[in-house]
């Protein structure tokens, strides 16, 4: 019975997370539309492009290009079930943060590998500049999460918000300020917005993963992208603005994060990857470093 | 008293003798070679800890003691080393790749010895084995000239490694006037608190033999040519087990040094186990930054064996029961992934004929199986949570923030994030990506091939989802090493520090969120199946223009920006120490030849002089 | 102490027919090979059933005056091992030479090959340091002709060099003794060994570095040893062969007769009489050997001198063994001499072969050797793996035992052991150089016949190696009695030869 | 089944994702439309940039013989519910070129047009407003040029190859033609 | 600018100065190289351009060559007249290498051989199988209409587009 609930309950944090995730990239593009000077689409647009796409006819290049697609969403599902979200921490005893990561870069690995079984050359040109961008954000992102861990003496979700708890004042954000920003420059590559976002530019390689995608396969990018958003704007609350008393505290603290993101993601060009890396390699990894060094000594 | 172990020494000796006699009747040689392999498996089975047997060896006039005992690291060692050895020796069952059985069950002779021995000559004797069969096997590889230079500088260095062991080995026979090698451990560990640095130099000198056999920082520039350059089914054997002699021989050394008191420490650790962990840390850096831009995808593979070993060194050298245990663990995880990666990678190579990666692309079409071994065996050594590499690298980082070394684990997660950078590059440039149409013809591995990577496929997975199977050995290894285990809860638990990992879970999560995928998936409009030729590459036509359509395979400079950015770092030469020596001593011999120059008057005038100086000697004496 | 008289056989018999080969030699050239063959399988028969049998040790009186006064022959273990490995190999030899000596003059070739053994053995035999003279002076003779013999003028080059350094030795030996004689009166090595205290430190030195030096030339030191490269790849392969197998073991004997039984303070032999402590010299000059041996080695093109500077090298390693001055190191230089003997004969023969059947000395000659003639390439393998000190082969045990041995000694050897290391994976990158070149499969050449009767010889010392490698009983025993007999000075041999004589 | 083909109807008409063939003098017309002035953000249409993901191919402008073949390689591959915008009067008839040997004169016989903006060069608004008619087009499912295309594949294919693959010369008095070589 | 012009004339030829700037040359067919090459060592190294009109009623083509120097901005235009059926010119290769695609496209749509280009393919037009399309007696009214056939067709469900009001 247990085993029930608690599969209904993952069920409704995926949906949770797939909903939340496409409301706030409408939003996003409302809040792009607003800054152009123009209205933009209703909020809801992101909900109607899935349902169109998942409407449409679409070509595969195979069982490994539908394998691949399907485990890069799937497997974003099954890390969003770890996290906690809110007053809901479905499995507290092992919401391990690095476990976390490591299952999005099996996300990662599927959609690679569906997209680059395609045959398109853009699509896997834009896999490995997305790669070697996520080797660009992950240096910073691994300082700061590991000071955290040391900050807080422990490894899991559960425990970091535990240590939060209490007032805004013993937000991490607070006591381990250089390791937020380092952060939230790194949150910046990891949504893959508009400095970072090399991988997916539609001028130089056509939409670089996205190329020979169709139909429903684009839906299952889209609600990756939406459960990815959802999830990584969660790590990011719960490491830093400790956790929330109930989901909707919770969704609004994410959109926090998001909007600073949406505001710069619409006013920077876009990187190139070697500029991207190294930018990431200079200023937030000496911003991480700092905190470490507070943090240890 | 029991004479089995005797026989897991001559066993195999026997049959690479046989194996030796029918050498030139292909299949036979690897029919004896694999049927050797299980009986040996087999006579482990009969083998448990704590049975000892000893023998007197004629030597110097009088009676040498050899004993052999089995501890429970010997016993686990013994098993996956046996058991790879087995499935690999299937395999080759039916791949016309060019090694030789008989060599293979010399060192399977060695392997056995080194893991039971407890004395020094023993174990001497069965490592020197080791090292002349595993050059010559090196020797064999597909390019001539290549597999020679990376025998011979193989060669050097692992026989520098053996002289410094017996260097160390007659310094301990000196003192102790024992060869066993639990009583001379004993004696060390005694006199450590006493004059340490005596007992530094000798675990030292036995150390540089086990690093250089493993492949650790100073010593690793051997690794990528002999991995690259040896026969394609004698790399799956040299990478998986053989580096792992180094780490068995640097686990007897363990107990001395948990008793160092007298050690200044560092951050908690005595400063030995400081710097073998940076050792640790930069062989795992090292590895990954090289293996990205590497061509030859067993190169590529070689650094990335060169990385794990670093995790595996860096674990080990703290000394703490969860750095052990995570050790160890990754030692067999790293044997299991590597090993069925080197094994679908002989398969591929034997297919497709080259190991270039920029010539290969698309197989996955023709090579569905390979394929998916291949897919699981980077996922999981890229740690990914279902697959049997993310317990030991999750255990690993808990060890090293419970050390409070913060900088360590942040190379290492840069190194493991690495790892998939290079991996995907090798998946992509053999599997995915277009099929060029020399490959028309590539037929899928023969039936002997597939069960081999079913039965891998299913190991990795069962050990991913179950890693309580390996934790409980591993935990007694710990405790007879005077550890305090890590608790196993159940068989689906990693336990940490502060969380643990209940693997089936996140297995279950996968598997659900996998079903409502596929639901979505064909809940939704039908999808045409298109060929490779059929996408938008935004160019003309090729038929239009008369011209036959071109396979365009992205996987040259897979990742230039990269490059761009670790240019730098190229122009220190890492292994220059070591061909700076080579020069030197060429360029002495030459020097030294002049001596003999040919003429009779120099000669004479040689030993005329000899003679002044010997009686001058005696005069002034 | 059963005096036995027939031991004096081993090198009687020889003589005598080398001296009657020119009358065979009338009725048919090929008869003279078949005669040395017999006197050598004779000879090699009688000293493996001393060896075996254990009839040592004895004492063969000539002319029975008893040992002080007249000469004697003494068969103590170290002089049985090493007469059987010389006939032996004299013998394996000899069956190459059945094949490789056709044409030329082959009377005057077996003359000279049993005169070399005769003498060989008579230097292992002889009790007494003036018949050593004489014995080195047959066996000297008869190898520099030998070295001559063969079509190639470079034979005559390093013929005449072996000739000119080798009576240097002689005669600054013959001075040495005849030093010696002036101060105590006897010639018999046991009784100068019992009163070498009586002579004045001063005097006794000078004579000890003139022998030393004398002896050096033979058992091939560093500054004496000029002359063998050059005499190794001048001679045909048989000769070198025998010069390596036979001619160094019974060089490096004499040498370390004199200095350990008549110089050497019994047991410890650290300290010996007179002021300069020859053990210690001898260990430099053949640690200086080793290295330089192999160093010149490195970056030979041509197989046959790599080879002759390993030899040096080898017999450097011997050197050293025995100048250790611990009973391990004696048993590993002994060990040592035959294992290197037994893989170098096999070696040269191997050549030999080669050379006969078209394949050039130099290396890339070898390119692909395995395809052309799987045994000879094995063989060679075998051989150079041992020379290596690879496990399972014979050279194993006597490097595992040198080395030890020098490491339980300390102090200075751990030094010198250290550079014979160093050298050794020196040697280590040249033979596997060869080996690498002979198992690489590209060669144009067709496949190689290789002729039945040198294969008898090499297989014997191919299968020996391995044999050794395995049971190292078979020569371990046997080192270990002789090196006994050589650290225990008085006890060893002294006592046995002058029962009465009180050590003073 | 049928009124969820509506509600897919509804969401298509809301989410028309849109590439654009520039052409012509047409092309100039499409930044204002995406930009704040006109912003067709609005109803859902986002310029994308390969034709797997789009829904509308916008032929903004005359087509030769030659880019007439590209046009067509693209729009086979777009995926199933698609739609052709002729843009400007050179695709209803050859527009200024009317009388050219190169240009085609009607975009309808090669590949289905849904719906056409006359002008020459028909400013934005003119374009948000075939977005809007196409929206009720879809509704009231008369958009149907993806299935004409199929159900006609034959007769499209005969027109395309009259204009590719000529085999006879097209004027009849061919005598004082000096042909070279 | 005027001195170009006296020399010209001076050479047989007559030239008139068109602008202050540019001048015209009429050559008769046979010395256009001489003329040219002349040209171009007195410093007018740039070939701007060939043209070609079609004198239909006078039967005759004729080729306009453009040139220009750079140091004193002058632009010379040498003219010649060829005849109008099988109209061969030699080409100008040897001088300007580039002449060989002006020339390439002048005889795809004029038709007119030019004796010394290797390459006189095809380059704009696909499977062209009529007269040379810029020829004053193609009819390209007629070309279009027959190969475009401009007509509606029911049966295909092809109706004359129904025009929507815009309300």
């Amino acid at each position: 019975m247990m085993f029930f609930l608690k599969l209904i309950q993952s069920i409704g944090v995926g949906a949770l997370s797939i909903s939340v995730g496409l409301l706030f990239m409408g939003i996003g593009r409302k809040i792009t539309a607003r800054i152009h000077r123009r209205y933009g689409p209703p909020a809801i647009q992101n909900f109607i492009d899935v349902f169109k796409l998942f409407s449409k006819n679409s070509i595969s290049h195979g069982f490994a290009y539908d394998l691949g697609i399907i485990a890069g969403t799937s497997a974003l599902l099954a890390a969003v079930v770890f996290l906690p979200v809110g007053q809901i921490n479905l499995f507290p005893a092992n919401s391990s943060l690095i476990m976390i990561l490591y299952l999005m870069t099996m996300a990662y690995l599927g959609m690679a590998m569906g997209v680059s079984s395609s045959g398109n050359p853009n699509a896997t040109i834009g896999i490995s500049r997305a790669l070697t961008m996520m080797m660009g954000y992950k240096v910073p992102f691994a300082a700061v999460i590991f000071s955290v861990y040391i900050f807080a003496r422990t490894g899991s979700l559960t425990n970091i918000i535990a240590a939060q708890s209490g007032g805004l004042l013993n937000w991490n954000m607070i006591r381990l300020p250089f390791g937020f920003i380092a952060a939230e420059i790194a949150l910046q590559g990891m949504l893959g917005e508009k400095p970072f976002d090399m991988a997916i530019a539609p001028a130089e390689i056509a939409s670089g993963p996205m190329v020979e995608m169709s139909g429903k396969y684009l839906g299952f990018g889209m609600l990756q992208h939406a459960v990815g958003i959802f999830l990584e704007t969660g790590i990011m609350v719960n490491l830093f603005m400790g956790g929330a008393p109930n989901v909707w505290i919770f969704v609004i603290k994410q959109f926090e994060l998001f909007f600073i993101a949406l505001l710069v993601n619409a006013i920077l060009p876009r990187f190139r990857v070697e500029e991207g890396v190294s930018f990431m390699w200079k200023i937030p990894l000496l911003l991480g470093v700092i905190q470490a060094l507070i943090v240890v000594l | 008293m029991n004479s089995n172990l005797i026989w897991l020494v001559f066993t195999p000796l026997i049959g690479s003798a046989i194996a030796a006699i029918l050498y030139n009747y292909k299949f036979l040689d690897r029919l004896i070679t694999f049927s050797t392999f299980a009986i040996t498996l087999f006579l482990v089975f009969g083998t448990h800890v704590g049975q000892t047997y000893s023998m007197n060896l004629n030597f110097m006039g009088r009676m040498i003691p050899l004993s052999w005992n089995v501890t429970h690291l010997s016993i686990f060692m013994l098993y996956i080393s046996i058991v790879f050895g087995t499935i690999l020796t299937f395999y080759s069952l039916m791949d016309r790749s060019r090694m030789k059985g008989f060599l293979l069950l010399l060192i399977l002779a060695a392997n056995n010895w080194i893991f039971t021995t407890n004395d020094m000559v023993g174990f001497f004797f069965a490592w020197e084995l080791m090292g002349w069969a595993s050059i010559v096997s090196v020797l064999g590889g597909r390019k001539e000239r290549k597999s020679r230079h990376a025998a011979l500088y193989y060669a050097l260095m692992s026989i520098g490694g053996s002289y410094s062991m017996f260097f160390g080995l007659f310094t301990l026979w000196r003192l102790t006037g024992s060869f066993s090698i639990s009583s001379n451990l004993a004696y060390l560990s005694s006199i450590v608190g006493v004059h340490p640095w005596w007992v530094l130099g000798i675990v030292s000198l036995f150390f540089v033999t086990f690093m250089i056999k493993a492949g650790i920082f100073p010593f690793h520039t051997w690794v990528p040519m002999a991995y690259a350059y040896a026969p394609d089914t004698f790399t799956p054997f040299l990478s998986a087990v053989m580096s792992k002699y180094g780490i068995y021989g640097m686990l007897l050394f363990l107990p001395i040094s948990l008793m160092e008191k007298g050690m200044p420490t560092v951050f908690g650790l005595p400063w030995v186990n400081y710097i073998f962990v940076w050792i640790g840390v930069i062989t795992a850096v090292l590895g990954t930054v090289l293996a990205f831009f590497q061509d030859d995808v067993k190169k590529l593979f070689a650094y990335s064996s060169l990385s794990n070993l670093g995790y595996i060194v860096a674990a080990i050298s703290l000394f703490t029961s969860v750095g052990v245990t995570a050790g160890i663990y990754h030692a067999f995880n790293h044997l299991l992934f590597k090993g069925a990666l080197f094994i679908t990678l002989a398969a591929v190579i034997s297919r497709s004929g080259t190991s270039k990666l920029s010539e290969m692309g698309g197989l996955w079409k023709k090579m569905p199986v390979t394929f998916f071994t291949f897919f699981i065996g980077i996922a999981s050594a890229a740690g990914i949570p279902p697959f049997n590499g993310f317990g030991s690298k999750w255990l690993i980082y808990q060890s090293m923030i419970k050390q409070h070394l913060l900088f360590a684990t942040i190379l290492l997660f840069l190194a493991s994030t690495g790892a998939f950078l290079y991996l995907f590059k090798a998946f992509h440039s053999i599997f995915l990506g277009q099929l060029s149409h020399n490959y028309d013809n590539v037929k899928e591995v023969p039936v002997i091939g597939q069960i081999v990577e079913y039965l891998l496929m299913f190991a990795m997975i069962f050990f991913g989802i179950q890693p309580g199977y390996i934790l409980r050995p591993v935990g007694l290894i710990v405790k007879s090493v005077g550890l305090n285990p890590l608790a196993v809860m159940g068989n689906g638990y990693v336990t940490g520090m502060f969380s643990n990992v209940d693997m089936p879970l996140i297995g279950w999560s996968l598997a659900i969120s996998f079903v409502f995928g596929f639901i979505l998936f064909f809940i939704s409009a039908k999808h045409k199946y298109v060929s490779q030729e059929d996408n938008y590459t935004a160019g003309q036509i090729p038929q239009d223009w008369g011209l036959t359509p071109e396979t365009y395979q992205f996987s040259w400079k897979f990742y230039e920006p990269m490059e761009k950015l670790f240019a730098p770092f190229y122009r220190i030469k890492i292994d220059g120490f070591f061909r700076g020596l080579g020069d030197w001593t060429r360029i002495t011999g030459s020097a030294v030849k002049q001596v003999f120059v040919g003429n009779a008057q120099i000669y004479t005038l040689f030993a005329v002089v000899g003679l002044i100086i010997l009686v001058i000697a005696g005069w002034v004496a | 102490m059963s005096i036995f008289n027939n031991a004096a056989l081993l090198i009687g018999v020889p003589l005598l027919f080398a001296f009657s080969i020119p009358l065979f030699g009338l009725i048919s050239k090929q008869l003279t090979k078949w005669v040395t063959l017999l006197t050598i399988s004779f000879n090699a028969t009688f000293s493996l059933y001393i060896l075996l049998a254990h009839k040592y040790p004895s004492i063969v009186v000539m002319g029975n005056w008893l040992p002080p006064f007249g000469e004697n022959l003494y068969i103590g273990p170290v002089a049985a091992l090493l007469v059987s490995l010389i006939s032996v190999m004299g013998l394996l030899i000899a069956i190459y030479n059945l094949w490789s000596i056709k044409k030329g003059d082959v009377t005057r070739f077996s003359v000279l090959f049993l005169m070399f053994t005769a003498g060989a053995s008579g230097m292992v035999l002889t009790g007494d340091i003036f018949n050593l003279f004489i014995f080195m002076e047959i066996t000297g003779i008869s190898s520099f002709a030998l070295a001559a013999y063969g079509p190639e003028k470079r034979a005559l080059g390093g013929a005449f060099k072996f000739l000119v350094v080798s009576s240097i030795g002689s005669t600054l030996y013959l001075l040495g003794v005849t030093l010696i004689y002036t101060q105590l009166g006897t010639l018999n090595i046991a009784e100068i060994a019992a009163r070498i205290n009586q002579t004045t430190p001063g005097l006794l030195t000078f004579a000890g570095v003139l022998i030393v030096s004398g002896l050096a030339v033979e058992a091939e030191l560093f500054p004496f040893n000029g002359w063998v490269p050059d005499t190794y790849t001048g001679a045909i392969n048989g000769v070198s062969a025998a010069l390596s197998g036979i001619g160094a073991v019974s060089g490096v004997y004499a040498l370390f007769r004199i200095a350990m039984t008549v110089f050497g303070k019994d047991g410890t032999y650290v300290s010996s009489y007179g002021n300069l402590n020859f053990m210690a010299v001898i260990a430099v000059l053949a640690t200086a050997t080793v290295v330089i041996g192999e160093l010149s080695a490195l970056t030979q093109k041509n197989v046959k001198k790599m080879l002759a500077y390993s030899s040096m090298a080898q017999m450097g390693l011997v050197a050293v063994g025995l100048s250790i001055g611990n009973e391990l190191g004696v048993y590993g230089g002994i060990f040592q001499l035959v294992n290197h003997s037994i893989a170098k004969t096999m070696m040269f023969l191997i050549l030999g072969v080669l050379v006969a059947s078209g394949v050039g000395e130099n290396i890339d000659d070898f390119r692909g050797l395995w395809k052309r003639s799987p045994f000879l390439s094995l063989a060679f393998s075998v051989g150079a793996f041992s020379m290596l000190g690879f496990p399972l082969f014979g050279g194993f045990w006597s490097k595992f035992a040198i080395v030890g041995a020098s490491i339980q000694r300390g102090g200075w050897y751990d030094f010198i052991i250290g550079l014979v290391l160093f050298a050794s994976i020196v040697e280590a990158f040249y033979y596997l150089r060869i080996v690498g070149y002979m198992f690489s499969s590209d060669s144009k050449f067709p496949k190689l016949k290789t002729p039945w009767t040198p294969t008898i010889p090499i297989f014997i010392l191919a299968v020996s190696i391995i044999a050794i490698g395995v049971f190292p009983q078979i020569v371990g025993t046997f080192s270990a009695q002789a090196a006994s007999e050589f650290t225990h000075k008085m006890s060893g041999y002294v006592l046995n030869v002058i029962p009465t004589i009180a050590a003073h | 089944m049928s009124e969820w083909k509506e509600l897919a109807d509804y969401f298509r008409g809301r989410s028309m994702w849109m590439l654009h063939y520039c052409t012509g003098c047409g092309a100039i017309e499409l930044p204002p439309t995406m930009t704040s002035r006109w912003d067709m953000e609005r109803f859902g249409v986002v310029p994308m940039a390969t034709p797997r993901q789009a829904d509308i191919l916008l032929i903004t402008g005359y087509l030769s013989i030659k880019s007439l073949k590209r046009v067509v390689y693209t729009y086979e591959q777009m995926s199933a519910p698609k739609w052709v915008l002729g843009f400007g009067s050179c695709t209803i008839n050859g527009g200024i070129y009317w009388d050219s040997y190169s240009v085609i004169k009607r975009l309808d016989k090669y590949i289905p047009v849904d719906l056409y903006i006359a002008g020459c060069m028909p400013r934005p608004e003119a374009i948000l407003d075939s977005f809007v008619k196409l929206r009720e087009l879809i509704k009231k499912g008369e958009a149907k040029g993806y299935e004409k295309y199929v159900k006609n594949f034959e007769w499209y294919k005969a027109n395309q190859d009259k204009v590719f693959r000529r085999t006879t010369p097209v004027l009849k008095k061919p005598e004082e033609v000096t042909k070279s070589a | 600018m005027l001195k170009h012009v006296e020399k010209l004339r001076g050479m047989g030829l007559e030239a008139n100065p068109l602008k202050d700037w540019e001048f015209e040359v009429s050559v008769p067919k046979e010395r256009v190289a001489e003329v040219l090459s002349y040209l171009k060592s007195t410093g007018f190294k740039a070939f701007i351009h060939l043209a070609c009109v079609d004198w239909i009623d006078e039967g005759e083509f004729e080729l306009v060559y453009n040139l220009e120097s750079y140091e004193d901005a002058l632009q010379a235009v040498v003219k010649t007249r060829i005849p109008r059926n099988n109209p061969t010119m030699e080409s100008m290769i040897s001088i300007w290498g580039l002449c060989q695609v002006y020339e390439r496209e002048v005889h795809e749509f004029f038709g007119i051989e030019f004796v010394g280009n290797p390459n006189l393919k095809p380059f704009f037009l696909e499977n062209w199988m009529d007269i040379p399309p810029l020829r004053k007696d193609f009819n390209t009214l007629v070309y279009s209409e027959e190969l475009f056939e401009f007509k509606e067709d029911e049966t295909h469900g092809i109706k004359a587009p129904k025009r929507i009001e815009h309300k």
